[in-house]
């Protein structure tokens, strides 16, 4: 199992703040990007884009990084804090 | 040194927050550094309320790993960022960046080079309520370019 | 724009004067860049007071003169300097510069400017007591540098 | 006549915060501090130095600034304010 988090916008157009997902083997976040955007259109339109960032573990991450296991991904829009 | 990482859902104070760092014996130091930055009020663009989304856990991680990263290029005394996180309105203060330092320079540095990382990539995300209806808020261009600023000068060193 | 230049007998309170410019409703600003200089307080080095003199009428037009360069270098808001003279003890505050803008940027830029003019140019002379006895403190050719480091940007532009 | 005050440093090492001097006719900064430096030793050491400004009617002044009578002339070290 790992568990998705989305926030902010992405959050609001899924409709969704958390999904627990089954993860049989490693993965990467490209991967599961592509395995998120065949969920409907408005999942392929959100992950798509080049906007959507990731983090594992509470770490930035990119498409290259490796998610196991009991990981925590999320996937939000550019900071806008400060 | 004392890093303070503080993200509140009320109740942001620059002044008693400059106060403890003025006051701060412990770590006495020349020169203090603030920044606030507020909800702007502008009438021709009118926002009537802000609301700050953020990432519990990974946001103090964030600005964490960001102080470590200031305080590896200047000697700095205290370091103390607060961001409030929740419903806002006009006037009121979304952060608080104060550093203190033997030294201006350093201090200055080290203040505009935290709110730089923090705009890019502590993960706070804001929502704006305008008459017209409510819009998150499009990440600038020019806050990723300002973070890169610091990088290439890195680079020169 | 209101401009405020503060020659302060006692009682510099950097609390007070960064609430009044995050309140300041009249100029409604983003940001606020905010330097408090204090009297050291390093044991290598004890200095038990410190004696500020000043240049009565001088002071408050070369500090006029100083904002008024910055102003004519960034957008700001509201400018305000308030520096103490008279007798000091080790923490307490020597000066405070605030300024706000519609942006970091220019309040960074406007309040060191601003600090490193006031360091040169406004006729304060500073002397210290110590254990051995007083002395008065030399300028630092570090000082002068940086308020030449301004000009050749400005020559640059 | 000019009013000539002197701050700091000089103040002390002069024992002599103003001077009031008869000027009969315009002379320059540069002029003054001659003048100055001839009133003793002590006068000589510190106006011989590079280390004292000028300043006529509270605006920065050099050797060349005029000076005309009712003009107020200050002497003091480089500023250490901040």
């Amino acid at each position: 199992m790992i568990e998705v988090l989305f926030f902010a916008r992405l959050r609001e157009t899924l409709d969704l703040a958390r999904l627990a997902l089954e993860l049989s083997e490693p993965t990467t976040v490209g991967a599961l990007k592509a395995q998120l955007a065949a969920r409907g259109a408005s999942w392929q339109a959100l992950f798509a884009g080049c906007q959507v960032l990731a983090a594992v573990n509470q770490e930035m991450a990119d498409d290259a990084t490796p998610i196991r296991p009991g990981d925590e991904v999320a996937f939000f829009p550019p900071a806008t804090g400060g | 040194m004392t890093d303070d990482v503080r993200i509140l859902t009320t109740g942001l104070d620059p002044a008693a927050l400059t106060t403890e760092l003025v006051n701060d014996r412990a770590h006495s130091q020349g020169a203090l550094v603030t920044f606030v930055g507020m909800v702007r009020d502008l009438s021709a663009n009118p926002v009537t309320a802000m609301q700050l989304e953020h990432y519990p856990g990974m946001t103090e991680k964030s600005l964490a790993a960001i102080i470590g990263r200031a305080r590896a290029r200047w000697p700095l005394g205290r370091v103390l960022i607060a961001h409030r996180v929740g419903l806002l309105h006009p006037g009121e203060p979304i952060v608080f960046v104060g550093v203190t330092g033997g030294h201006r320079r350093e201090a200055f540095a080290a203040c505009e080079f935290l709110m730089d990382y923090l705009k890019t990539e502590a993960p706070f995300w804001k929502k704006e309520f305008t008459p017209d209806g409510e819009r998150w808020v499009e990440a600038k261009p020019s806050d990723c370019e300002a973070a890169q600023r610091w990088q290439a000068a890195q680079q020169q060193q």
